[in-house]
């Protein structure tokens, strides 16, 4: 989730407010899959991916992209214009309710001594790492991933040189819209979904990025990490209800000491 | 002064400026109960669209952490209305005093650390969401469990207590918004309103010309701030309940930013005409859904997004500069983005 | 006397007293009710299900020969500013009468309105205290307020566990930190005081956020407390995942004990099955053997077959048998003579659990009763008080890999 | 003639990479000087530490005999040193007469005395017909006469202009030289100038430092310095304008 909107931002500069948005998209077509197929979201989220991949590019070719060279807050007002259309319309289509959906193995759990590690979890964290991994190879090895560090680098040099801007940045945008619907889909073996639950998620993963570093995936994943850890250690500590605080106080540091992230390059 | 004030407005502008004001002021007479929440809802939203507009339109300081204001505002007045029965004229000042000192700091740490552009953005939706959370911990004002302030009866207009009916709070926000209004103006003129405005464009020039950007762009969170807090300690006396989870949720922080980006960003008139269509455009989006016969909850946000959409895609500098370009009053002032070319050889 | 008769001689009284021509016109005319609730944003789930009752309702207010109700609805949003406005905006559309808005933020917006506008309120849900100690003349709660709810949730406990036999010696709180949840954290202690008779120790309490993701560490931390029971007071959302993470912790408290939302909503029973089974909650719910009751009951099912009768729809209901009844002894619209008929209501012969409906001169329904009910085979079943169950209760709570 | 501008040792570095070093040179009061050098040169780089944007690593900046270096930028300005930007840098939107008046309310005691002000300067610059413009609707000519007009409004008593007749055609130099040498002469403005077009340089620089590799190579009067063997060599396969 958090992989996404590093991708999305660390290439494109557009700072995606409706990424919980999207990702409950992902998470519907997940409950919808399995409901009607059965399919159980660690499978589904290839599917899935895709159709975000095919949404994300359509949007930021279609909407998105006459606004890369716009103030801040023009695409901040794009993007929560957008969001305010997919929430509602998953109302509308969805209703209110909470839906959640039951596999095997939501609620096994496995016995590390005295811990108890929760099975639906392990498993999408399993799946997290191996589409990181996936994409990181994209990056690192691929010529269209390359092309793609490139516009991040310098905007002007890519075009410079000849690259088709335009097309990449939909295409990272569709690769970022692909990584939430990963995560949606893996999202939805552990939680359950309603309409609203976007923008705390869209919060989230603004905190885990920015701590870790935007633009850098390794530093997404340890932003989660070291968010989650924060929070369940503010939870044990003090009382559980304020542990948001702690990954904001954390969030605030980071921005203070090293606003480029724990793991981000520093701004040219 | 006044003179001042007014030179270099154009007439026409002048003119329907009057109107305008005249219009607020007799509206009451006509409109119903429904109308004047609906009015009041407009100014209030003219109002702190105005402060942010001080931050983002003038100084180039994206925010979107002003629900912290409004939040800091109405909780010292409220808290002090009832725990001490201190009039909230006087609470007001620790409002501001708390909001300034709340926008201080985080301009502080944001300016000295060299935080800016998205970063800043996000650092003030950290510290919104900050208080949030710590609010709904906070004991002496009754926590997440919402601050009720008592309501008593409506047959009097209690200004300096702020008790009263919706016309009294309607003609204070209308007084609010129309103060704010000369003194941005004035702000804009004055030596500040063009070092913001330099800054905005070009921190590096501006230092290169001896502003203390430091200090300007302080100067803007401050007063920003501080403006926005006295709509706090208003929202706080009117709807005589606070709740953390909603006043300093980050949705809040939106809403108030949508009237000036739709009206046009760094513009006078910009917050009053996108809170107006705004607000207008969602109570009409009601009628229309309630005489379609359309009763699905959801139905109408849909069609506000999508009036929001498409007037960032086709109008990227708000309502009011091609408004105003209409109208012949290019010339309003040195506010901002919709200037006349005027003089090309 | 049965609910035709009182009516008859309500009106007949009302008829007797004021002895005016447009009772008679009156009688004729339908009733304009706005509705407010929550019906998108945040709070959608629960404004819709409150909805559900309005359709339902009002046929069966029309067979106790009620007069009819012309609703208006209006959709708050979930947002305060809205809430008003659209209270105004019904207003000035003509509603003759308020009901709403389930969320205490919004009520409280909306109460004001009301208030000045001289348009009776009568509140379906809502249960911060401070609504109805202002001295209000238009508005009216049918509902318990936080401290009623938590002193009969003692009270029904202490049945439950005589019935039971299981007495558990120390229990965790937990509770969602919004505001109902802190509003009971706050009465909690207090209350308990009252009676002496609880087995049970609270040794921790616990807090946690409305918006919580993960609860894992929450349940951690009450499970390390070593508590033999599990109080909570939850949403839905957090009660499930609370449930998933005993199941997953592999705990399973003597008794899990709910004062609040979540742990009897269909969609936790949907969600859970079977391991949904054994928590009971203490919350305002209906008294099955009432007649009306199962009337609404029959009602509801036949219209919504897949969703369970639950407080939002009896509460909801229930304002709307308030509004009808008083209308009808009223005799006309005008908001005052409405106020005054509310003011004097006395049903007997309604849903919820409890002697009747009156408002106390605050206009708070003070003799409301809570009821206990236990999660049982994916049904409800009312186990406390013993005057309106139509079941035993059943702890201890079994464990969840034993299902 | 007095010193008005002294520069000492100056170094600094960016990631190992040294951009300036050791540079010493001195700006006599009332002069003006050409500050030239190959692309790279550092020269950009001394305009920065002088300017107050970057902190020195080492060496000293003296204003008419004040320590300067290390303050911030507006502090350095304060004391008296206006600067052009080698990438201008207009506030694009804002009125080409409201750039000015940004400058002129350095000195000025109100906005109309800096409006007044900022007219003025307009008109010396030839920009006067333009003054309702927006600075983002300027072409690059005009822009760079912009930035001047913006420094100078600031009443400096050193400007430092960085590359400000760079795409400027030859009328067009000859004007901008005839304009700096006025000033230069009626108000007593001391100059500090980098530049490439070496014709600007020669009409009218007293003195030239020559920068290669962040190192002066040569000082001296125009002239002497362009006949210097070592200039020559660092100019080699460098595209001359002379």
């Amino acid at each position: 989730m958090a992989l996404g909107l590093s991708v999305i931002f660390g290439v494109v500069r557009v700072v995606n407010f409706a990424h919980g948005e999207m990702m409950t998209v992902a998470m519907y077509l997940a409950l919808m899959l399995f409901t009607a197929l059965k399919l159980d979201p660690l499978v589904s989220l290839v599917p899935i991916a895709a159709v975000l991949f095919v949404f994300g590019y359509l949007l930021q070719a279609g909407l998105i992209s006459p606004f890369i060279n716009r103030p801040e807050h023009s695409q901040f007002m794009l993007l929560v214009a957008v969001a305010l259309i997919l929430v509602n319309l998953q109302l509308i289509a969805f209703g209110p309710d909470a839906k959640g959906i039951r596999t095997s193995y939501s609620f096994d759990s496995f016995k590390l001594g005295p811990l108890v590690v929760d099975a639906a979890k392990v498993y999408a964290a399993g799946a997290a790492l191996v589409v990181a991994a996936a994409l990181f190879a994209f990056f690192r090895f691929t010529l269209t991933g390359k092309a793609i560090r490139a516009c991040a680098d310098n905007y002007h040099g890519a075009l410079v040189v000849g690259l088709n801007v335009r097309r990449l940045y939909a295409l990272t945008f569709g690769l970022g819209a692909a990584c939430v619907g990963a995560a949606g889909a893996m999202l939805m073996a552990v939680i359950d979904v309603t309409p609203a639950i976007g923008p705390a998620y869209t919060l989230l993963a603004f905190v885990i990025v920015i701590t870790g570093g935007l633009g850098s995936m390794p530093g997404a994943l340890l932003g989660g990490l070291l968010i989650g850890l924060t929070e369940a250690l503010g939870g044990v500590l003090f009382t559980p209800s304020a542990k948001s605080m702690f990954a904001f106080a954390l969030l605030v540091l980071v921005l203070l000491f090293r606003p480029q992230g724990i793991l981000g390059r520093k701004a040219a | 002064m006044i003179a001042r004030l007014l030179e270099g407005v154009p007439r026409r502008g002048l003119v329907l400026l009057g109107l305008l004001l005249a219009a607020l002021v007799v509206f009451p007479f006509f409109a119903s109960g429904y109308l004047l929440t609906v009015g009041f809802l407009v100014l209030y939203f003219a109002y702190v669209g105005q402060s942010w507009n001080i931050m983002m339109g003038f100084a180039g300081q994206l925010s979107l952490g002003h629900s912290l204001y409004v939040g800091l505002g109405a909780y010292a007045a409220a808290a002090l209305y009832v725990h001490f029965g201190v009039s909230p004229w006087i609470g007001l000042s620790a409002s501001i005093a708390f909001s300034g000192l709340a926008g201080a700091v985080i301009g502080f740490l944001a300016f000295r650390f060299g935080v800016a552009g998205v970063y800043f953005a996000i650092l003030t939706i950290a510290f919104a969401e900050f208080a949030r959370i710590g609010f709904d911990h906070f004991a002496w004002v009754q926590g997440s469990s919402g601050f009720f302030l008592p309501v008593a009866n409506y047959a009097t207009n209690d200004l300096w207590n702020l008790r009263g009916s919706p016309t009294m709070f309607y003609y204070l926000m209308l007084a609010m918004s129309a103060a704010a209004f000369v003194l941005c103006h004035a702000l804009v003129r004055s030596r500040m309103g063009y070092y913001w405005q330099a800054i905005r464009e070009s921190p590096e020039a501006a230092e290169a010309l001896g502003i203390n950007v430091f200090r300007y762009k302080m100067a803007a969170v401050v007063i920003s701030a501080a403006m926005t807090s006295l709509a706090g300690v208003v929202f706080a006396f009117y709807y005589n309940n606070l709740f953390p989870e909603q006043i300093f949720h980050i949705s809040r922080s939106i809403e108030l930013i949508l009237g000036p980006i739709i009206g046009g960003i760094g513009t006078l008139v910009g917050p009053l005409v996108g809170a107006l269509l705004l607000t207008g455009l969602a109570e009409g989006m009601r009628e229309i859904m309630l005489q379609l016969k359309v009763d699905v909850p959801g139905v109408k946000q849909v069609f506000y997004g999508l009036c929001l959409l498409l007037v960032v895609m086709f109008l990227p500098h708000g309502v009011w500069p091609p408004l105003a370009r209409r109208l012949g009053l290019e010339r309003g002032g040195a506010d901002g983005a919709a200037r006349a070319d005027e003089g090309k050889p | 006397m049965d609910r035709r008769q009182f009516n008859k001689a309500a009106a007949a009284a009302g008829l007797a007293t004021t002895l005016s021509p447009a009772i008679v016109r009156a009688q004729a005319r339908r009733l304009k009710v706005g509705v407010l609730l929550p019906r998108s944003g945040v709070q959608a789930g629960i404004g819709q299900d409150c909805h559900r009752a309005l359709e339902v309702g009002s046929r069966i207010l029309a067979d106790l020969g009620l007069p009819g109700l012309d609703i208006m609805n209006g959709d708050t949003e979930s947002n305060v500013d809205v809430g008003r406005a659209r209270a105004e905006r019904l207003i000035s559309e003509g509603a003759q009468l308020l009901v709403g808005a389930f969320d205490s933020g919004q009520t409280t917006a909306i109460a004001q309105v009301a208030e000045q506008r001289g348009v009776p309120l009568v509140i379906n849900i809502a249960a911060a205290p401070p609504i109805t100690e202002q001295g209000y003349k238009f508005v009216f709660r049918n509902f318990p307020t936080a401290p009623m709810i938590l002193g009969d949730a003692f009270a029904n406990q202490l049945e439950v566990f005589k019935a039971t036999g299981v007495s558990p010696k120390t229990a965790v709180f937990m509770h969602v930190n919004d505001t109902f949840g802190v509003a009971m954290q706050k009465g909690f202690s207090g209350v308990m005081q009252k009676f002496p008779a609880i087995p049970y120790k609270v040794v921790d309490t616990i807090a946690y956020d409305p918006a919580a993701r993960d609860l894992s560490v929450e349940v951690t931390k009450a499970r390390a407390s070593g508590a033999e029971a599990l109080v909570m007071v939850s949403r839905l959302n957090d009660a499930i995942l609370i449930t998933r993470e005993l199941v997953k912790q592999r705990w399973a408290p003597s008794a899990i004990l709910s004062m609040g939302p979540g742990w009897y909503e269909d969609q936790y029973l949907k969600t859970l099955g079977k391991l949904g089974d054994g928590p009971i909650s203490f919350v305002p719910w209906y008294d099955p053997n009432k007649k009306l009751a199962k009337a609404l009951e029959a009602a509801h099912v036949k219209a919504h077959p897949e969703i369970n009768l639950n407080t939002n729809h009896i509460y909801t209901f229930e304002a709307l048998l308030v509004a009808a009844d008083a209308f009808k002894r009223a005799g006309s619209a005008d908001p005052k003579a409405l106020a005054d008929a509310i003011r004097a209501t006395n049903i007997t012969d309604n849903v919820s659990t409890g002697p009747g409906i009156q408002f106390d001169a605050k206009g708070q329904n003070d003799k409301l009763r809570n009821s206990a009910i236990q999660n049982r085979g994916g049904k409800l079943v009312v186990v406390a008080p013993a005057s309106a169950s139509n079941a035993k209760p059943e702890l201890p709570v079994r464990a969840y890999d034993k299902r | 003639m007095a010193v008005l501008l002294e520069v000492r040792g100056l170094s600094k570095s960016f990631r190992g990479l040294r951009a300036v070093q050791q540079v010493a040179f001195e700006v006599p009061e009332g002069s003006i000087t050409g500050l030239i050098g190959p692309n790279g040169a550092g020269k950009t780089t001394v305009f920065n530490l002088v300017a107050g944007v970057m902190r020195p690593d080492a060496g000293e900046v003296r204003l008419g005999g004040t320590r300067i270096d290390g303050w911030r930028p507006d502090q350095v300005c304060a004391a008296g040193v206006g600067r052009t930007f080698q990438i201008v840098k207009p506030f694009a939107g804002l009125t080409v007469r409201e750039n000015v008046t940004v400058g002129a309310l350095r000195k000025s005691n109100d906005v109309s005395s800096a409006q007044r002000r900022a007219d003025e300067i307009l008109e010396k610059l030839r920009l006067g017909p333009k003054r309702g413009m927006l600075a983002s609707s300027l072409t690059l000519p005009d822009r760079k006469r912009l930035e001047v007009a913006r420094a100078l409004a600031t009443r400096p008593r050193l400007l430092l202009l960085d590359e400000v007749m760079a795409g400027l055609r030859p009328t067009e130099t000859d004007q901008i030289v005839a304009f700096f040498r006025e000033l230069n002469r009626a108000e007593g403005v001391t100059i500090l100038l980098i530049e490439h077009v070496m014709r600007a340089v020669m009409a009218l620089a007293q003195q030239v430092v020559v920068l290669h590799h962040g190192e002066v190579i040569a000082r001296g009067e125009p002239a002497a310095v362009v006949r210097d063997p070592a200039v020559l060599e660092c100019y080699l396969g460098e595209e001359t304008e002379v």
